[in-house]
């Protein structure tokens, strides 16, 4: 397909999707589907996941698998809440970024300098970021320390000093708020656009504005330099690329360092989320945006959608537990659309255009889809609630659901966690 | 442009006393070559000679032990390619590189990108890059992923590459191994133009009539030494370079008498393999009977691994395989090679072999039901060691033990052992695809004689070949595939390689219907 | 002299080296927290001054030691396949409740009652990783996502069956949600004789040295000889090495799949076993977690061999053993973790570089051999 | 509930400061800690300072342990004090129920404390806390204090400890305003101890209630509580804290002014007096109960917001003290 084609499609894929969310809203009555708060939150709790993501996809687009963002992460929490209660924000962000930094120099040694296996030295890190964090707050946050006096504790820092900024969209989502005015009053359709852009705009952390920018910035860089070529080169063929020529070592390098470093970022955002540092708060994050990049086929759009999708399950379900069910019949609507879909090709189509096994397969298919939706529905009419830990894991089985629809699609660089080395030929 | 570079008379290139050691080999000793410029230069020598070895030393990829390298009269020490490349030195490797997921143009300007505020500038890249094809004759789609191109289009790519980078020294390091004829003739007709640009070819082949065909000058190669080194001129005959390549006679694969019986060993009846709504095999069908070698000729990609993998069971495919008596069609693969089918891949590193495995554990791979490997529900270590040392010695696999690791064994010496393991299972049909690829002259002769001693015992063989002289050696029958379908059946007692390559391009047409 | 034996000495001398790096590595981390390092590494050697602490603290050493190998065995069957089985988290909490509630629902003679329980843990946890890799086979879903995800769920999943359908009694006041307890012929006979044999007093630790560690032994002889001599084995490894070879072998990759992940499942599902069985007596809300993260790093650095994941299960129980000790000397107990990961990474590197040496060894020999000037003659 | 059967702490054997001749030898006190360890600046805390005290004022020695992160070791530490001839030993945390029981069977010449489960053992002394009726009188403030009639409650983990919490709060809510509306939400299940430690997502989950029209959210999850008082902050709205005294303990300045009251739960005082109790002699087997009567919990007042209403928590104070009312421990 044109690039124009696959744009307008996703236009029409978006679309869809906002008219089918109003409709379940309407009909069940949860307006927490759409508002302002939802996607707010959704926004706050997708931004980490995303920039692991981000930094997942500069490491794997060179070729260095990296499950060691979540150490990453972790140094960067750390380290981010240690600068910051002493010298403020700028300095957090810069701590955490170089913290997850190192710890992405160090990947980078073990990987590519000395070919170790990708998965073992990420590993290694996953141990080593809470363990030296630990060890740290141990040392530098005991009692009696100037840390402890001004509110540390071993697992936790002192709050960051000084504020940062958290601009809204002037008029629209803040003072008059016509945004929020539009969403209160529920209308189809119209509420639910407002519901969604006053979340995305009001309050922002700087943060997330900066996050946000990096996704079309890796784009950019990625695809649209001399060095992204290089990069995505060193992940799909680096033997190719160090005959022409390419220093490969100091791309990958430079890759897992900025890898590490968003790993960091996200880290940094939680701190500033929390405004310190709290022991155990990347809570796995670097594992669901390794999960969100890979979700998002190795590109920046599609993690973006994976830690959104993550995001906003994620965020419904802390605002509203009963909104959730709603899920069950946004699927039975999302099947049903899939059967009509199936039945209108199978007429235009005739009977006979395809071999006789396909066929079958296809009403089996079909037959389960119909199935699932009979079931999705019924759950809906009847279930009134779920408990809690069926609503807490909304986010993760969406994920596992939308995998299951389109994971076939999926294709990795081809060097991907391939040990390299100069001169050696493949 | 050429006068002014013939003006100058300087050599190209000037290889001094080159010697590279590599742990426990000597790759080059003492090499001296003189290559003058606007020629085409060819370097032949057996597999292992040292001359990939040379020519990543001249392109900066490996550092050289001594020596001295002089480029258009300076002496250069090179780091890294990226200084080869500063100094007009371009090179078109023996196997591709290039990466599969970027298109034409990103490959081709990768590592010389230009760029505009920091951006790649795609338009420049495509505006130079249709330039040089349309000098060079060498059309190839900017856009297109590399991974939809066919080994022809690729190979262009790779000429590309160097030319993008201004190259005015190209190192082809055998361009022609995986071309036909034809596309052989097209590329020797872009480097004859390329030469009377002006431009310095540095060649290498195995196939000594080519390099007869389009060099100015030769150099051979012996065990990492210059042998000899002469103009074209002086070379009589393509055996002449032969033995000096290998320093003794030269083996020919010539089929002797016939040992064709009339019983049936192997069928396969309107096999269509389909995928993405696009048939890569087209209702193909032939027989084959014990005691016979059919040989498929066919540009790459015209279906032969389809046709390959379909026959052993790795993939899904309509219609009627017949082994002996037994319809195979629906069996898994395991089943398959237990009723005796035998098979030599094409890739031995991708199919063939576990690398970071032992040699006795290679033994056993695809045998693993059978004897000796397997002692019920076990594996039979003891059997499969002895068993392996028997095809080290019959096969003569240079290896210091059946323990070492396949790794470490030089590419003759690992498809020695595959031929090894899978005629130690008496197959009644054997696919034998590119069975002497990437195979020194010495172990191509001796498996060239397995497979007729083979032959001549009752097995049916399928040979898949790009080398069409140990095709039409060896077979009994050709059979021509060309976009799927098998188009010509021809008698290799009487068909040429550039017949052959006609109907493997399709430039004539198909002579029957299947 | 034969490269098995070569490659296997210079393994060992790394790794040796790798940790005596490490142990300098932490040493400037514990001088820079302002402890001495010798008072550390004293305290890693220090039992107790009583004969009881000492046993004491040699049965916690070990029974710490038996779920971290037989995390290192799960994960190490998917690894050997290159199936990254990141889900033994959620498989062995899964299978422990399961097995736990099951083996309460019935009282049996011992042997029966165990096996019974082994069976059910087992089962559970091989079930639950049947689900990524009917995903990856039918769906082409990557399993690392697919057993993140699923360990989530797994998590909540107990949680659920813990205060719901599977809650036992409690005794008043205890805040633990629980499984009903397990009859007493479920608890599995400690190992305590064998202190006697010694002359040792026995340890009182938490019913001393649990009988598990001989299951754990069993398993990993097992898992080694299914690996290492079986037909299976070799086509897992052949898998692992190199698919495309083992595919056009005849080994069928996606039963391969199913095959190594409900196999490392059904492994993972005894991890927790130790602990309920020689321990509480049931599952309950401080079940132990994190097990299938640390199994991960055990396995890798015993390079997914049962011999290396013992040294290195045994390596990780005593480090973590010593975190009382090491507080007791004033040490920051979380110098352990540090220590772990500085090893993991070191004792790979450090393999790295032997393997590549040894390999280097034997390609000198193999080109010595293509010197060898023979042709054999090969008679038609 | 556990806490019925048990003694309460003012019947407890007190005769510390009489009996100083049943000393015998300097008194050695150990202590586990619960996951995370000393200097989380709420529940391990208070257990130290309790212990600190009976340092200073009781002369005693003591030794603190922090367990690993996976808790895995919990029944090692105690064995490892009780082998150094540490008596007696305290387990923070009911997460020690079954350890403690087990050790103090292994040692019954020692005697042990578990905070937050009740005694299993006779050597063994349950430190309970009816936080059921420290978060009635939460409740009762909230309710009264709320304009909306609308409050919230924020749970870390969803256990049967914090459950109590959330329980003893709703009853209190209902007893002054029986139609008000109560928001819950609890972060994480029971077993995923993240909810303790996430106070993104405790803001986000306080910012829907405040959002709903709640006007008090009263937290008891941990760290994550600091997200709640953000989102209180920010709505400009009012947050009760949990534990220790938040106003103090919480450093930033725009987040104590949020902090209406906090639910005490006195860890401190209940270490102290079990260690002092056992210097005099005493010998476990019981529980003790720290409740309303003996100020076991109850509310801070730092900042005075809860002043005016001091009549109403103290009627509502005596009538849990005189029995007229029962809070119950599960929601
Ligand atoms: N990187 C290396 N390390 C060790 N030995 C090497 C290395 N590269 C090449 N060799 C050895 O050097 C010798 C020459 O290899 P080279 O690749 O130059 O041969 P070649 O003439 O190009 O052979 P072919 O015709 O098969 O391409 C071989 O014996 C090989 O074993
Ligand atoms: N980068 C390398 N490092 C170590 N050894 C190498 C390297 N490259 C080649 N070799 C060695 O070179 C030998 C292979 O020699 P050669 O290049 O002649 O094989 P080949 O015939 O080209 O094989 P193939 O066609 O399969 O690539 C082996 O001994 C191998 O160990
Ligand atoms: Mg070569
Ligand atoms: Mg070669």
């Amino acid at each position: 397909m044109t690039r124009v084609g696959k744009y307008h499609l996703t236009l029409i894929g978006v679309a869809a999707l906002l008219l089918l969310m109003s409709l379940v809203r309407i009909i069940t009555g949860q307006n927490d589907i759409t508002s302002s708060g939802t996607f707010y939150a959704a926004l706050l709790l997708a931004v980490p996941i995303g920039l692991a993501g981000l930094g997942g996809l500069w490491a794997e687009r060179a070729g260095v698998v990296n499950i060691g963002l979540e150490g990453m992460m972790v140094l960067g929490t750390w380290f981010a809440g240690w600068a910051g209660y002493q010298w403020g924000p700028v300095a957090a962000l810069v701590a955490g970024l170089l913290a997850g930094a190192i710890g992405g120099l160090i990947h980078a040694v073990a990987t590519v300098t000395f070919g170790v296996d990708h998965i073992i030295s990420g590993v290694a890190i996953n141990l080593l970021g809470p363990g030296a964090t630990r060890f740290l707050s141990e040392v530098l946050y005991k009692e009696g320390t100037p840390a402890a006096s001004a509110g540390a504790g071993i697992t936790t820092s002192p709050a960051i000093s000084g504020s940062t900024w958290s601009p809204s969209l002037p008029v629209l989502s803040d003072g008059p708020d016509l945004l929020g005015k539009l969403e209160s009053t529920h209308w189809f359709l119209l509420s639910d656009l407002a519901g969604i852009l006053r979340g995305l705009t009001h309050n922002v952390n700087i943060l997330v504005l900066l996050a946000v920018l990096l996704l079309p910035l890796t784009y950019f860089v990625l695809w649209h330099t001399a060095f992204g070529l290089r990069l995505r080169s060193a992940g799909e063929n680096p033997w190719a690329a160090e005959s022409l020529g390419v220093n490969v070592y100091l791309t990958k390098y430079i890759a897992v360092v900025v890898s590490g470093a968003f790993a960091g970022l996200g880290g940094v955002f939680l701190v500033f989320v929390s405004t310190k540092y709290v022991e155990g708060q990347t809570a796995g994050r670097g594992f669901i945006g390794l999960a969100a990049m890979i979700f998002g086929n190795w590109r920046p759009g599609g993690l973006a959608a994976g830690a959104a999708l993550f995001g906003y399950a994620d965020g419904l379900q802390l605002r509203d537990q009963k909104a959730v069910t709603s899920f069950f019949l946004f699927g039975a609507v999302l099947l049903l659309a899939y059967l009509v879909m199936r039945a209108r090709s199978l007429l235009t189509a005739g009977p006979g255009a395809e071999p006789a096994a396909r066929g079958a397969r296809q009403y089996t298919l079909m037959a389960a889809a119909a199935l699932g939706m009979v079931v999705l529905f019924w759950l809906w009419l009847t279930v009134d609630e779920l408990p809690n830990e069926f609503v807490f894991i909304t986010p993760h089985v969406l994920t596992l659901l939308v995998l299951l629809v389109a994971s076939q699609r999926l294709r990795m660089p081809k060097a991907d966690g391939v040990r390299y080395r100069r001169g050696e030929q493949h | 442009m050429s006068a002014d570079t013939l003006a100058t008379a300087k050599p190209a290139v000037e290889l001094e006393g080159i010697t590279k050691r590599f742990p426990g080999v000597v790759a080059n000793h003492d090499i001296r070559i003189t290559v003058e410029p606007g020629t085409v230069h060819a370097i032949v020598g057996e597999n292992g000679a040292g001359k990939s070895t040379l020519m990543k030393i001249l392109y900066g990829m490996q550092k050289p032990d001594e020596g001295t390298i002089k480029v258009n009269g300076e002496e250069v020490s090179f780091r890294s390619p990226s200084d080869a490349i500063a100094v007009g030195i371009g090179m078109v490797h023996q196997h591709f590189m290039l990466a599969d997921n970027l298109t034409v143009l990103e490959n081709i300007v990768l590592g010389a990108e230009p760029t505009r505020a920091g951006l790649l500038d795609t338009g420049a890249a495509r505006t130079r890059i249709a330039k040089l094809a349309e000098t060079h004759g060498l059309r190839v789609d900017p856009d297109r992923l590399v991974e939809d191109l066919g080994v022809g289009d690729r190979q262009r790519v790779e000429i590309l590459k160097v030319l993008y980078r201004g190259a005015r020294i190209l190192i082809l390091d055998e361009p022609t191994a995986v071309l036909v004829p034809q596309e052989v003739e097209e590329l020797f007709q872009n480097l004859r133009e390329l030469k009377a640009d002006g431009l310095t070819v540095i060649f290498i082949s195995h196939k000594l009539d080519e390099v007869l065909d389009i060099a100015d000058a030769i150099t051979v190669i012996r065990r990492g030494t210059t042998v000899a080194a002469m103009p074209r001129a002086e070379v009589t005959s393509a055996r002449q370079l032969a033995e000096l390549m290998v320093g003794s006679e030269l083996p020919t694969p010539e089929t002797r008498e016939s040992t064709v019986t009339d019983r049936m060993a192997f069928q396969v009846a309107h096999l269509t393999v389909e995928a993405g709504g696009r048939l890569l095999l087209d209702d193909v069908s032939f027989d084959i009977h014990e005691g016979e070698i059919l040989g498929i000729a066919g540009v790459e990609g015209n279906g032969q691994s389809e046709l390959i993998e379909a026959i052993m069971g790795i993939r899904a495919a309509h219609g009627v395989i017949t082994l002996g008596e037994q319809d195979v069609s629906s069996w898994p693969t395991l089943r398959r090679r237990e009723a005796g089918i035998g098979y030599i891949p094409e890739d031995r590193h991708r199919q063939g072999l576990l690398l970071e495995a032992s040699l006795w554990e290679n033994r056993i791979l695809g045998h693993q039901t059978r004897k000796p490997a397997r002692k019920g529900i076990w594996i039979d270590r003891r059997a499969s060691r002895s068993d392996t040392e028997r095809i080290v010695k019959e096969y003569d696999v240079r290896t210091p033990g059946v323990d070492t690791l396949a790794l470490a064994l030089s590419g003759g010496n690992q498809q020695k052992l595959i031929v090894g393991r899978e005629m130690s299972s008496e197959p009644k049909f054997l696919i034998a695809a590119h069975p002497t690829r990437g195979v020194d002259v010495g172990a191509q002769a001796a498996i060239w004689d397995h497979l007729r001693a083979a032959r001549a015992a009752g097995l049916a063989v399928l040979l898949i070949s790009a080398d069409l002289d140990e095709l039409i050696g060896l077979s009994d029958t050709i059979r021509v595939i060309f976009r799927g379908r098998l188009v010509a059946t021809l008698d290799p007692s009487d068909v040429t390689p550039e017949r052959l390559g006609g109907y493997m391009t399709g430039a004539i047409a198909g002579t029957e219907e299947t | 002299m034969p490269a098995g034996l070569n490659r296997a000495l210079l393994t060992v001398a790394g790794a040796v080296i790798a940790i005596v790096l490490a142990i300098a590595i932490s040493s400037v981390a514990i001088i820079a927290a302002g402890a001495s390092p010798l008072d550390a590494f004293a305290a890693f050697f220090d039992f107790g001054d009583s004969a009881r602490a000492q046993s004491n603290g040699i049965a916690a050493f070990l029974n710490r030691a038996v779920p971290l190998f037989i995390a290192g065995l799960a994960v190490a069957v998917g690894f050997r396949m290159n199936l990254f089985n990141i889900g033994v988290e959620g498989q062995y909490r899964l299978a422990a409740i399961v097995a736990a509630y099951v083996g309460s629902t019935f009282t049996a003679p011992a042997p029966i009652q165990i096996a019974v329980i082994i069976i059910v843990a087992a089962a559970t946890g091989g079930l639950y990783a049947l689900i990524p890799a009917v995903m990856k086979v039918t769906r082409g879903v990557n399993e690392v996502i697919a057993t993140i995800m699923l360990n989530y769920i797994a998590i909540n999943l107990t949680s659920y069956l813990v205060r719901g359908p599977f809650a036992g009694e409690r005794a008043a006041g205890q805040l633990t949600t629980t499984t009903p307890e397990l009859p007493e012929s479920a608890m599995f006979p400690n190992l305590n004789f064998v202190f006697d044999w010694f002359g040792q007093v026995a340890p009182t630790r938490g019913g001393g040295l649990q009988g598990f560690l001989l299951v754990a032994v069993v398993l990993g002889l097992i898992v080694w000889i299914v690996l290492e001599r079986t037909r299976f084995g070799f086509d897992v490894k052949a898998s692992g090495l190199n698919g495309p070879a083992a595919l056009a072998s005849g080994v069928n990759p996606k039963k391969m799949i199913i095959a190594a992940m409900v196999m490392s499942g059904g492994i993972a599902g005894l991890i927790g076993l130790p602990e309920i069985l020689g321990d509480k007596g049931a599952f309950n809300s401080n079940f132990t977690a994190g097990l299938g993260f640390l199994g991960i790093a055990v396995a890798l650095l015993g390079r997914n061999k049962p011999v290396g994941i013992a040294v290195a299960a045994l390596l990780f129980a005593f480090l973590d053993r010593a975190q009382g000790s090491l507080q007791f000397a004033g040490v920051p107990s979380s110098v352990v973790t540090i220590i772990q990961a500085v090893i993991v990474l070191l004792v790979v590197i450090a393999n790295e570089v032997t393997n590549r040496l040894a390999l280097r060894i034997e390609e000198r020999r193999a080109a010595q051999q293509l010197g060898r000037d023979n042709p054999v003659e090969v008679t038609v | 509930g556990g806490d019925s059967g048990g003694t309460t702490a003012s019947e407890a054997p007190s005769s510390a400061g009489a009996s100083s001749e049943a000393a015998k030898g300097p008194l050695k006190v150990g202590l586990a800690f619960d996951v995370g360890g000393r200097g989380d600046k709420s529940f391990n805390d208070a257990a130290y300072a309790g212990l600190e005290k009976a340092k200073t004022d009781l002369g005693a020695e003591i030794k603190e342990l922090s367990p690993a992160a996976d808790g895995s070791n919990r029944g090692d530490l105690l064995r490892q004090l009780a082998d150094a001839g540490y008596n007696p030993i305290i387990g923070v945390g009911f997460a020690y129920g079954e350890d403690i029981k087990k050790a103090a069977e292994e040692y019954p010449d020692i005697q042990f404390a578990v905070v937050d489960s009740a005694s299993n053992a006779p050597n063994v002394t349950g430190l309970l806390f009816a936080e059921e009726q420290g978060s009635y009188l939460a409740g009762v403030a909230a309710a009264t204090k709320s304009k909306a009639g609308h409050v919230g409650f924020v749970g870390g983990v969803e256990n049967d400890l914090i459950k109590k919490f959330q329980a003893g709060f709703e009853a209190g809510v209902k007893s002054v305003k029986a139609d008000a509306k109560i928001d819950v939400k609890y972060l994480t299940p029971d077993g995923d101890f993240s909810g303790f430690k996430a106070p993104d997502k405790g803001k986000l989950a306080a910012e829907k209630m405040y959002q709903d029209g709640a006007d008090i959210v009263y937290h008891a999850s941990g760290d994550s509580g600091l997200g709640v008082f953000q989102a209180a902050a920010a709505a400009k709205k009012k947050a009760i804290g949990v534990d220790s005294d938040q106003r103090q303990t919480v450093k930033e300045a725009d987040l104590q002014s949020v902090i209406m009251t906090s639910m005490l739960k006195r860890v401190d005082v209940g270490v102290f007096e079990f260690i002092k109790a056992i210097q005099g002699g005493a010998k476990g087997g019981t529980d003790t109960v720290y409740d309303l009567k003996v100020d076991g919990v109850g509310l801070a007042t730092t900042g005075g917001e809860i002043d005016d209403i001091k009549d109403k928590l103290d009627a509502a104070k005596q009538d849990i003290v005189d029995g007229k009312i029962t809070v119950p421990a599960k929601p």
